[in-house]
């Protein structure tokens, strides 16, 4: 168990700010319509992928959930926020070369690909995890989804073979209760993923989404156990997502609101207050600091919207050279 | 008469058809609500029952689809995009397709697979395309793609009714269109091409939401280009003869369509018009469709899927100009 | 729990001994290179079908295991298996007229297809207990694959559907171990597929898939179970398979000979010979009704090879109009 | 030189690249005996590490080949059947296809989907197919159809080293087949088609097992119809100037493919002969492929695939007779 220092927790701090700055900035160009497809906020689940991605080594590999459209598992490692934007607004800039749409990619910190048909990062981080086991060098993968992910045929194939070769594949899942308009206490009797993956074998844990240390902590502890050869975990993270389930949709549970009391409920809890209020307590946090954070990330937003806006779109004559590697 | 959304002239359809047949319901992802509105409204008429949101799972949406199919009821399947059709390929394009045959003739699978598809959003590779090929390919299956909201509820109903697996795919871009609808129940059989437009220079055989661009590029074109617009409405059956009979008379054939060209739906109907008119043609059989390529997300895809000025071009062209 | 009559009782014998002859039947055939596609033998699995199989109404729905193309399923249920044969000869009388290869249909009995693709019979089955929920008829589904099927995300998808939705289904898994020439020890670390079931909230049990009553017990409680409105159950059967996994193939494990010593030990426990020394002990059998039902079994196993020979071929004009419905 | 089967030829082929490149390795179900023999005696070579047995699950297998080759590796995929591509259509059609154009071109796909492919055995709808035209209409995809042992060898070779996904199906009839396989190393080229008798009356194009058949017809017409036959070998990518050169000198030509009819690989090829030498033509292109139907099994596979009588047919009436 790594000691956080300071300056760890405050790494841990500005990513989540910047993590929200930045899907307010999505939100916002949404609304606007200078996205060029669709976003899918952040908002509730910044903590998971933060505190999670924080664990591994510039050398694992990723695959994103599609929550911040890869925004809280890159912060968080030192990719460039930007180039998320950029993308979205379909400009050479972006992480994908604007060509994308809204994937989310990065080959040099091992974020290979999203998911555009749900559930497929779990055969393909079997796959990266089967690589790491072969090539020895004790890298691992890490694969996010949410709960409605797990309902699909992937989530069993990959996490039976994960178990069964022993796999260095931690599984994180943002269980926020809900699949697009549908919560699953009606599409499934599981209550606890977690209880899934154990009859697996595999080990599982539940931790709180909203607490980022909790998830880092729960990661680290898988992410040894994957990099010593003990095989794949899983990590269910119970957290919430505070806005529809993306942008410019109504926000229903099946066809009818989504209840106010129970989304105010889990404001009380936001990763990010919870976060800061520890942080303050534990003196890692003035308010100065809090705020001088805040307008460094707004100054960051701003910037990267002109940047992307500024850039110029791909050159179209590229299309027919990206279908084959040469 | 009433003027009505395509969405809504769809989701129309299957409410009378609901309210016809206690045999059929809807399942899928999100129907209740529907983020493509094709089956909003339906859950408040008829209850949770027969409008079921389903779990994250494609594989059990088709296999539940096919499998109450064969116990006798008539299951309409949202996939949603119907780019999902390759999460439940196995069901779909194999298993429904086939259980007709493999069950001697004697257990039908009559079900619609539904879903939104084609560009217009900028939703890249795998939120975009029209994989009518694919379901034109795999015999057992038919295939309808309604390029307006008329013909929308008319195929629906038709689709329906049948007694086979029928994949309906409804295109993004003809969300926002609006027709007048007639009060009374009407059907429109599977298999009759229309002839949207006269003409008598060029034949353009037009799929789904190209047809709206063809319309528009021959109304562009009026003076210079006399096109025969015909828009097959339905690939599986196809209604060849309209085709065949048009090419006889323009000698002309250009075939617009949205989904990739190789191996794609423009390619078949090439090849069965070279079977049954080649020396009707003064040119070559030619096509428009979306490059080999997958489809590019956001400004890109309009370089890989065909556009109103393309579509002019290829009319021309055909047209010897 | 219904008292199993005498007559009851020797149903299941009769239908066993038959089970077995015309596997045997079909086996020869295969090795005369007589039937026109191949043929995976129940032998080792005969109780399982039989057992199972015996329980439901005639009105209820089957999907059927691979191993022995039906037999096991379609007997009990007082289905002709010369129509197997004579399928699998490729003749106009078989079940599927001739043009099915393998597959096992028949319409009147709920025999609703077999699986080309193992494991497709799991979201089928969920399907068909769809609609017996629907109709309320009080009918169920009951589905039948093994232990490689399980390995298929179909499985997952199913099993989660029918118990989200209190699916009328029964899952009755022959687990003989392997899948073809793969050991599932080396592909899973799920010992018991029971143990999976229950994460899904799926009542399961474990039986002795070579104790033929022991199958017809658990499945008779479990086909109460969703009668009643209790949804879906799973039932393990731990059984073997005796022969190669299908005729003509090599008998490996991996791809090393499977061991002479296992497959004896489990033949001491053949469903059959045990059954047998039941009945006589309890003086349900005798040794001349043994013998005639197995005499009555050959001349029925003769007569459906020379009716199954001496059966037309389809009329291939047939097969353009079978494609779609009218 | 030395006498190998086709499967042998295969499995040869592999073997000299696993032991060239430790990135190869092979992942399948039941890889290790190998019911089709095609990676027979491999594990006894390179151990149970890099010819892995895999569960049955034909997502996790074919979804970890796309990870683990983005991740570096160059895994060979064992399908067993061709057919089964319908069960993971998703991580095959889509994800391998689409991964270095999602990736910005920066990441590649390097692996092969193997599989025993084609009728022959009578074993119906859903063990019996060439699912070539999907593979062919999914661009990112390269697609190979060895006819014979020789062109096997060469063929899987530069599959493995090709830094795309490959399909790599080979025909259940072609098995028996023997050839003379040099000692030296070689390797055939993805794109280039071989002629496989020259003629000059009608240029015949024939994929996988059906070049054979085509072969043997060609022989008993000789005399009669002096046929170029014409093997792509891989049809994506197609070498169409050797087939359109061909066409410039016979003027006449059937194309002779294994998979179904409707949107298949005839059609393409057709329409791509007519887009580029309509003018040379002195009658229609033709195609002789499955029928628009399920594959029947046993006795009525014949109705449904090509035959030889039927492909000496389709030859002599290309060829004006
Ligand atoms: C295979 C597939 N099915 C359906 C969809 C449509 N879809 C996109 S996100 C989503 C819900 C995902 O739910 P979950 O995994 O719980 O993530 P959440 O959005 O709740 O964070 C659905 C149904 C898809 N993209 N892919
Ligand atoms: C989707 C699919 N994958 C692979 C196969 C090939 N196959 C046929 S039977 C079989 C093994 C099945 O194992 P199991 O379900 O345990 O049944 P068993 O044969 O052991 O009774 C395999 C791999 C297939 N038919 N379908
Ligand atoms: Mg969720
Ligand atoms: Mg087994």
């Amino acid at each position: 168990m790594k000691k956080l220092s300071k300056q760890d927790l405050l790494h841990l701090y500005r990513s989540l700010i910047r993590t929200r700055k930045f899907d307010q900035l999505n939100i916002r160009l949404a609304a606007e319509g200078k996205l060029l497809t669709f976003y899918h906020s952040a908002h509730g689940h910044e903590a998971v992928g933060t505190g999670a991605a924080a664990v591994v080594r510039d050398d694992d590999y990723l695959f994103i959930h599609h929550r911040g459209h890869g925004l809280p598992y890159s912060i968080v490692r030192g990719i460039d926020p930007k180039s998320c934007v950029a993308e979205h607004m379909g400009k050479s800039t972006g992480w994908g070369g604007g060509i994308t749409g809204f994937h989310a990619v990065d080959k040099e910190m091992g974020i290979l690909s999203s998911a555009g048909t749900i559930g497929s990062g779990f055969v393909l981080s079997a796959g990266y995890g089967l690589a790491a086991k072969k090539n020895g060098r004790g890298q691992i993968a890490i694969c996010f989804s949410g709960d409605g992910g797990v309902q699909r045929g992937q989530f069993h194939e990959a996490i039976n073979l994960c178990a069964a070769w022993k796999l260095p594949v931690v599984f994180v899942v943002e269980n926020n209760g809900m699949a697009w308009f549908t919560p699953n206490r009606d599409t499934t009797a599981v209550e606890n993923v977690a209880d899934l993956a154990k009859a697996y074998k595999v080990p599982a844990e539940i931790v709180d989404g909203m607490d980022i240390l909790a998830v880092y902590r729960a990661t680290e502890k898988a992410v040894e156990l994957a990099r010593n050869g003990g095989g794949p975990s899983l990590i269910e993270c119970k957290t919430f997502r505070y806005r529809s389930h993306s942008e410019g949709r109504p926000d229903v549970s099946h066809f009818e609101p989504r209840s106010k009391e129970e989304i105010a409920a889990w404001m009380e809890r936001d990763p990010i207050k919870l976060f800061e209020e520890k942080l303050v307590k534990d003196k890692v946090l003035t308010a100065t600091l809090i705020e001088t954070i805040a307008r460094e990330a707004d100054e960051e937003a701003v910037a990267a919207e002109k940047f992307s806006f500024d850039s110029p779109f791909p050159d179209p004559a590229r299309l027919p050279h990206m279908v084959y590697a040469p | 008469m009433k003027e009505l959304m395509y969405w809504n002239a769809i989701s129309e359809a299957i409410a009378e058809e609901m309210a016809r047949d206690d045999k059929v319901f809807v399942i899928g992802e999100n129907v209740q609500e529907s983020p493509f509105l094709a089956t909003k409204g339906l859950v408040q008429k008829f209850g949770s029952d027969r409008v079921m949101d389903a779990p994250l799972s494609e594989l059990a949406i088709a296999g539940a689809t096919v499998g109450a199919a064969m116990a006798g009821y008539r299951p309409v399947c949202d996939l949603t995009f119907a780019d999902f059709i390759y999460c439940a390929a196995d069901e779909v394009l194999m298993k429904a397709a086939q259980q007709y045959f493999i069950h001697n003739g004697e257990v039908g699978v009559p079900c619609v697979f539904m879903g939104v598809a084609g560009g217009g959003f900028g939703n890249g590779p795998e939120h975009s395309r029209i994989p009518a090929a694919m379901v034109m390919h795999n015999p057992g299956l038919k295939l309808v793609l309604p390029s307006n909201p008329y013909d929308a509820k008319g195929l629906m109903k038709a689709a329906i009714r049948d007694n086979n697996p029928v994949c309906f795919f409804f295109h993004k871009k003809c969300m926002p269109m609006k027709q007048e609808i007639p009060d009374e129940e009407y059907i429109i059989p599977l298999g009759k091409a229309e002839i949207k437009r006269a003409g008598t220079d060029v034949t353009v055989v037009a799929t789904s939401y190209m047809v709206n661009l063809a319309l528009e590029a021959a109304k562009q074109l009026e003076g210079k280009v006399s096109s025969e617009i015909i828009d097959p409405r339905t690939l599986v059956p196809l209604d060849i003869d309209t085709i065949i009979e048009s090419v006889k008379k323009t000698n002309r054939v250009v075939i617009i369509d949205e989904d990739t060209e190789c191996c794609g739906v423009a390619a078949e109907i090439a090849q069965q018009i070279i079977e049954r008119a080649f020396d009707y043609l003064d040119a070559p059989v030619s096509r428009l469709c979306a490059a080999n390529s997958p489809i590019a997300g956001a400004a890109m895809e309009k370089y890989v899927i065909p556009q109103l000025p393309q579509v002019i071009k290829a009319i021309e062209t055909a047209a010897g100009l």
